[in-house]
């Protein structure tokens, strides 16, 4: 059994309610056990930083404090939002780091009636959890709707692969945790270099045609690939693509249709879940298109033997994993 | 018995005198510490001086002076003068003890009354501790006129080749088939672009041929025991699977070998070899290996091609590694570096972007006689790049990756630049963050090849993608960078990017270390006896470290640092014997009891347990002087001369003033 | 030596003061900024995402820092404009953490009262604002309150994609407040009382 | 003067690196508390841990351990060695009433001159905080004086 402390984030009842709805979804089949940290508050975001250092921290750490009484059975607090935790997991490491800005929040905490000792707690994503606990074993037994036939491309953003104060992820460039996850569901997935490229974050609110130009990069190359769809792992990635690709599109003069949703809910799919079941149908770019392609039936195809290396070619190097032995490297 | 002991205290001009009030030592000295010895207490100038040592000598000759304290300044730097001084007087040179009222007292205090009251402090435990003192001999061992030096790439071929021609045996151990090591890789060396082969191939024959050079190929030291003069060494020769007896070296072998294999070492992975192969035409020795991991034979048991076409059956497919035991004096370590693994700079897309070449890819691909014949192309095999981006500094000068600059990579990057517009007429960008062409003749090559017009651009390269914004970079790869000098941020589409990749040590540098007894930096590279001084001796005696493996360098630095080692050895050689400090520990077998607790503490292996006599032993000549032991010992059998108990723990009553007479408060 | 002030003064040199800027901007970020081991290399400039629309790179920041050019650098543009992707942080070879550094820039910005564009601190405020009313995020209340302010032309644009949200079930009509506001209230007072005497 | 108390402080050496950062002090004429005496072993690993205990029973306040860097020893690993036997050491003397505060161990290279200093000069003052040894703390005074000790009594753990 599986349990954790879920910090599940502001936008998981409202903007990304399709991305709650989808765990709820797959809780059960993976036999996964989220307790809710009892009275949670805002993360701050990216904007509560940059006002101030002591409040923000406080209010971050406000909810590790929460979750600290919470231990009896695990330790570890689950964010699915990049940006929850990455504000967990950052107040958790600078309060170790500056011993006298963990005094200092502390002192704030008290203040309240409450205390956290840094370090005391885990702090991971959720697809991490999924990937490394659960394992992508457990993962493809419980597949029983193959994705065969979509094509997608991964979309990791930003703040989930760094700074990544922990050493949790495979790269901080190209993570291949959620092409691997997607790729046990059984999806096509395709190789996108702007995996951890940035959705413009809250840019579109501030700058907006900086962050159409942000979208618009991510967009474009996905479509140039030949992805049905993007799938990402987090709110505010999915909200920027997904919201504001209209209005991109008016900016460029382009007519994008790219559907973006989120892992858990092609999780669900590939659970066999129905669609309404796992918040298909609130997205703004509709992925009805996109999913017809697993609706149908599609015979299984054989994959193409790699075709024989011409002679001139030349060899390419094996490709780095982040736990390859370091005598392997060059002998 | 009572030691007779004097106390000479120096002034040295003001640097002491002006801190300390050396008159008031010297009295006190004489008045305080008479009960422990001290007849005679003396002040003077300079100690150091001829007439300050004529004081010394002439009081150890006429008061018969047994024990003598100089309070001047470090041990460091006038132990052996004082010594010296009374070993002229026929004293025993290791009764003769410094205390350090200079760099402890008077140059860090500047309270006169304080500082004189340190310095007696000082004083006082000197003399308590050279009561403790014993007269020591300094043991001398014969040297072994035989030398090992380990890895035939050029510093190794230079520093064989320069003790074999003075006319004193070497064994040249390498792990690879040939001797020859990266340079034999390259094809242009850089400021002067001389083929590498050219000046390098003759070399490598007169190592493989020289009377007085043991070539050992395709073998690894697996053990080395003993000390400077007299270490013995194992060597592993692994099974080449060629009789090299009957072999001629004519490659027919290698050409009816059906396995082909990517060639990771010599082709750097941009080419293949055979499952039976020298790793390139020039090899010395000319005899092939049976790469056993992969030929046919070994795996599937049929096969045998190379043994059905041999002209002179040399083909052994039951040859076994053999171990040899050599005796030599002295170990020359030529272990080289390993190239960083550029794969894990992944913003730079090696291993991911097919046109993405490391610095001794493009090696392999700029060398006449390498995969391509010397044709510079894309990965395809036929596309000559019109443009091509060189990143500097990859994995060097990065604290996640490696700290130091890997000081080849500037001057390679502008080698690699001219051969690309020499061969292709492309465009090249260089990225850098500062050019460091600081060596005779190198700026001039930066010069050149800005003449020649190649674009260089300030700012560490950003990431490489394949990812376009526009119809431009389409199709190709774009280098994203902060131009520094302009202050713009700057995505180049180029067709080719070539990563000057660092050096780092030997991944198994740690352990080839501890087999020799001689320690690694933090960053990893093999540590000098002294970074200035003597760059090429270690903290082990006998042991050398010459070229990469001491720490990222180019050619001309590691054929002199090659040529250098041997002159120290060749220095020890002559010397026939070496003298060793009397420094060291030995064991009470009375008062052992066997535990043998301090069995495991000696790095230098100087400790034996004797099973029959249920004792342990030191090797006098293997020991270091550590006192590790001596501390653990709970028998107290173990003593360390210089440093044993009774001196150190006077020294510190001393120092405590416990020897005072009258008690004072 | 007075004189001598003069002639630094006219020479283009900063005033001693000044030369504590990198120092005080280092105390105010949260972790060790690194910031004066920035070697000026560019990775941070090469790597931003939306350098092309800041009015310098952030090296060209670290650099105007250390001379001490205050006011020049709490008027730039740039810390409003990075997006905390931390691709920068994560190459620098240095190790500075860059991202914090530009939230302490703009903290000193808006206490300064130094920026140029007021968007994007009027952005950071209203939030705050709202989180410090109800302790979560109230999207609707925030982008309603920002772009009647900020983009009131944008409105009309935005209103399908705003009533695809809300018709969705996607933006909450009303907030969400959290059980224990007092409780959050308090600590953030003492909060920022602290924030003052650090 | 004042009258606070002036602590007397038994430096330990490392001749191939703490000894000369102590020197290189001298060299550089940094100014550091008078009130540390150095002696020279050839190793941290020489240290046996009763040089301290007939330190602080000879009337020492407080004892300082300097060796290599982890990784930098000169013969290999011994400072390890020296580390472990120094924790070991720290509870031994709170077991004895001694506040272990008053062994400190520190790291210093010979290129570390202004460390060696600056550490010597915060150990005074740590130590002078503490104030004068007092030897187990229910004990009397004068207990102490018959106390003499010789090295080699520890028991070891092998390593």
């Amino acid at each position: 059994m599986n349990k954790y402390l879920l910090y599940p984030g502001c936008s998981m009842d409202s903007s990304a309610k399709a991305y709650m709805e989808s765990l709820n979804s797959i809780v059960e089949p993976l036999d996964l056990h989220l307790e809710e940290i009892e009275d949670w508050n805002c993360c701050g975001a990216t904007e509560y930083l940059g006002i101030n250092l002591i409040p923000a921290y406080s209010l971050i750490a406000r909810n590790l404090a929460l979750a600290a009484k919470q231990t009896d059975s695990t330790r570890t607090v689950v964010a699915p939002c990049s940006a929850c935790y990455l504000n967990l997991a950052k107040a958790d490491y600078y309060m170790q780091e500056r011993p006298t800005l963990g005094a200092k929040v502390n002192e704030a905490l008290a203040a309240g009636g409450l205390e956290y000792k840094a370090g005391m707690l885990d702090v991971r994503h959720l697809i991490d959890v999924l990937v490394y606990d659960v394992g992508l074993d457990a993962i493809r037994k419980a597949v029983t709707h193959p994705l065969s036939g979509l094509k997608v491309v991964p979309y990791m953003g930003c703040m989930l692969p760094r700074p990544d104060y922990q050493h949790r992820w495979s790269d901080h460039e190209h993570p291949t945790e959620l092409d691997d996850l997607l790729r046990a569901l059984g999806a096509d997935v395709i190789d996108y270099p702007l995996t951890t490229s940035c959705c413009g974050g809250h840019m579109t609110q501030i700058g907006p045609e900086t962050a159409f130009e942000l979208i618009h990069r991510l967009v474009s190359d996905a479509d140039e690939r030949g992805a049905q769809m993007m799938v990402t792992v987090c709110p505010m990635c999915q909200m920027n693509i997904d919201a504001y690709q209209n209005e991109m599109n008016h900016f460029f003069g382009t007519d994008f249709h790219m559907p973006i949703l989120f892992f858990t809910q092609l999780m669900g799919l590939a659970f066999g879940k129905e669609p309404g079941e796992v918040g298909i149908g609130v997205e703004l770019v509709s992925s009805r298109n996109a999913l017809a392609h697993i609706g149908v039936e599609v015979p299984v195809t054989q994959e193409p033997a790699a075709p024989r290396k011409k002679d001139e070619g030349l060899p390419m190097p094996r490709r780095w994993t982040k736990h390859e032995g370091k005598k392997e490297a060059v002998k | 018995m009572t030691e007779r002991v004097g106390v000479y205290v120096c002034h040295c001009g003001s640097n002491i005198a002006g801190t300390v009030d050396v008159v008031d030592v010297a009295n006190w000295a004489a008045e305080k510490l008479g009960r422990q010895g001290v007849i005679i207490a003396r002040e003077y100038k300079f100690m150091c001086s001829s007439l300050g040592q004529e004081l010394i000598e002439k009081d150890i000759k006429e008061l018969g002076l047994t024990r003598v304290v100089v309070a001047a300044c470090s041990p460091h730097l006038h132990e052996k003068t004082f010594r010296t001084a009374a070993k002229n007087a026929g004293l025993n040179p290791y009764l003769v003890e410094l205390a350090s009222i200079r760099e402890q007292v008077s140059w860090v205090h500047s309270d006169k009354a304080v500082a004189t009251a340190k310095a007696k402090a000082v004083v006082s435990g000197a003399v308590s501790r050279v009561i403790e003192n014993r007269p020591l001999e300094e043991i001398k061992v014969p040297i072994n006129p035989n030398t090992l030096v380990v890895g035939g790439g050029i510093a190794g071929i230079q520093s064989a080749l320069e003790i074999a021609n003075a006319g004193f045996h070497v064994y040249l151990v390498e792990r690879e088939p040939s001797i020859g090591g990266h340079m034999a890789q390259f094809d242009k060396t850089f400021p002067t672009l001389d083929c590498s082969a050219c000046i390098l191939t003759p070399r490598m024959v007169e190592a493989g041929t020289h009377p007085n050079i043991t070539l050992l190929t395709w073998s690894e030291v697996t053990n080395v025991a003993g000390y400077v003069g007299n270490f013995h060494v194992t060597i592993k020769k692994k099974a080449r699977f060629i009789n090299e007896e009957l072999c001629t070296g004519c490659g027919i072998c290698q050409e009816k070998c059906p396995k082909k294999v990517i060639d990771d070492v010599y082709e750097a992975g941009l080419g293949y070899r055979k499952a039976v192969y020298t790793p390139f035409a020039q090899a010395v020795p000319n005899f092939p290996v049976m790469d056993k991991e992969n030929c046919t034979y070994f795996i599937k048991g049929t096969c045998k091609a190379c043994e059905k076409f041999c002209p002179t059956g040399a083909i052994d497919f039951n040859q076994q590694d053999e171990m040899l035991h050599i005796d030599v004096g002295n170990i020359v370590l030529a272990t080289g570096y390993d190239l960083f693994d550029a794969r894990r700079v992944s913003n730079y897309g090696y291993g991911r972007l097919p046109n993405v070449f490391t610095s001794l890819e493009f090696e392999r691909l700029s060398n006449a006689a390498g995969p391509t014949a010397g044709n510079i192309v894309l990965r395809d095999g036929k596309t000559v790049p019109k443009n091509v981006g060189i990143i500097h500094c990859v994995g060097s000068r990065d604290k996640n990756f490696n700290n130091y600059c890997s000081v080849i990579c500037c001057m390679q990057g502008l080698k690699f630049a001219h051969l690309v517009h020499e061969r292709t007429g492309a465009t090249v960008y260089n990225f850098y963050i500062d050019m460091r062409t600081a060596y005779k003749a190198y700026d001039e090559f930066y010069q050149r090849v800005l003449e020649e017009g190649t674009l260089f651009v300030r700012g560490k390269v950003a990431e490489v993608t394949d990812a376009a914004r526009n119809e431009r970079e389409k199709g190709r790869l774009i280098i994203q960078v902060e131009d520094t000098l302009a202050g713009k941020q700057r995505r180049i589409p180029v067709d080719m990017v070539i990563l000057s990749s660092g050096l780092q040590p030997r991944a198994d540098a740690k352990e080839v270390g501890k087999l020799f007894g001689i320690s690694c930096s933090m960053d990893g590279w093999f540590t000098e006896k002294h970074p200035k001084l003597d760059p090429v001796a270690t903290m082990t005696e006998g042991i050398y470290i010459v070229g990469c493996a001491q720490g990222p360098k180019d050619i001309p630095s590691s054929v002199a640092q090659g040529a250098a080692a041997s002159a120290r050895v060749l220095d020890k050689i002559l010397q026939k014997e070496v003298a060793l400090e009397p420094i060291k520990a030995s064991v009470d077998s009375a008062l052992c009891s066997g535990c043998r607790i301090c069995n495991g503490l000696c790095p230098f292996n100087a400790i034996t347990f004797i099973e029959d006599d249920k004792v342990t032993e030191i090797n006098p000549a293997l020991c270091q002087g550590c006192g590790t032991c001596v501390a653990a010992c709970p028998a107290g059998a173990i003593s360390g001369t210089g440093f044993s108990n009774e001196q150190i723990i006077a020294q510190i009553d001393g120092l405590m003033m416990k020897n005072l007479e009258p008690v004072e408060a | 030596m007075p004189h001598m002030t003069d002639e630094r003064v006219r020479a283009g040199m900063t005033r001693e003061e000044d030369l504590s800027l990198l120092n005080e901007v280092s105390m105010k970020t949260a972790g060790v900024s690194h910031l004066e081991m920035c070697i000026q290399c560019g990775t941070c400039g090469g790597s931003c995402p939306v350098a092309a629309d800041m009015d310098h790179t952030p090296r060209m920041l670290f650099a105007m820092l250390r001379a001490g050019m205050r006011e020049e650098v709490l008027r730039s543009n740039t810390p409003w404009l990075c997006v905390s992707c931390y691709h920068c942080v994560v190459r620098c070879p240095q190790e500075v953490h860059i991202a914090d550094v530009m939230y302490t820039l703009k903290g000193m910005a808006i206490h300064a009262k130094l920026y140029t564009d007021s968007t994007a601190p009027h952005f950071s405020q209203t939030f705050v604002g709202m989180v410090e009313t109800f302790g979560r995020g109230y999207e609707l209340g925030l982008a309603t309150r920002h772009y009647l302010r900020h983009f009131p032309l944008r409105l009309p644009g935005m209103m399908p994609m705003g009533l695809g949200m809300i018709s969705k079930g996607r933006m909450a009509i009303t907030p969400k407040r959290i059980k224990h506001m007092d409780q959050l209230t308090k600590i953030l007072d003492r909060a920022k009382e602290l924030e003052l005497t650090s | 003067m004042t009258d606070q108390f002036e602590p007397t402080i038994i430096g330990f050496t490392c001749n191939w690196c703490s000894y000369r950062a102590s020197d290189l002090a001298g060299t550089a004429r940094m100014k550091y508390a008078p009130n540390v005496r150095l002696i020279r072993l050839m190793c941290s690993g020489r240290l046996d841990p009763t040089f301290v205990l007939r330190a602080l029973s000879d009337g020492a306040d407080g004892v300082m351990i300097t060796g290599c860097h982890p990784g930098e020893c000169h013969y290999i690993e011994q400072n390890y060695k020296a580390l472990r036997r120094y924790l070991l050491l720290k509870r031994v003397l709170a077991g004895m009433g001694i506040e272990p505060e008053r062994v400190k161990l520190v790291w210093a290279s010979a290129a570390e001159g202004a460390k060696f200093a600056a550490e010597t000069t915060a150990f005074v003052e740590e130590v002078r905080k503490l104030g004068p040894l007092s030897w187990g703390k229910d004990e009397s005074q004068d207990k102490h004086s018959s106390f003499i000790i010789q090295p080699s009594s520890e028991k070891e753990v092998p390593a």
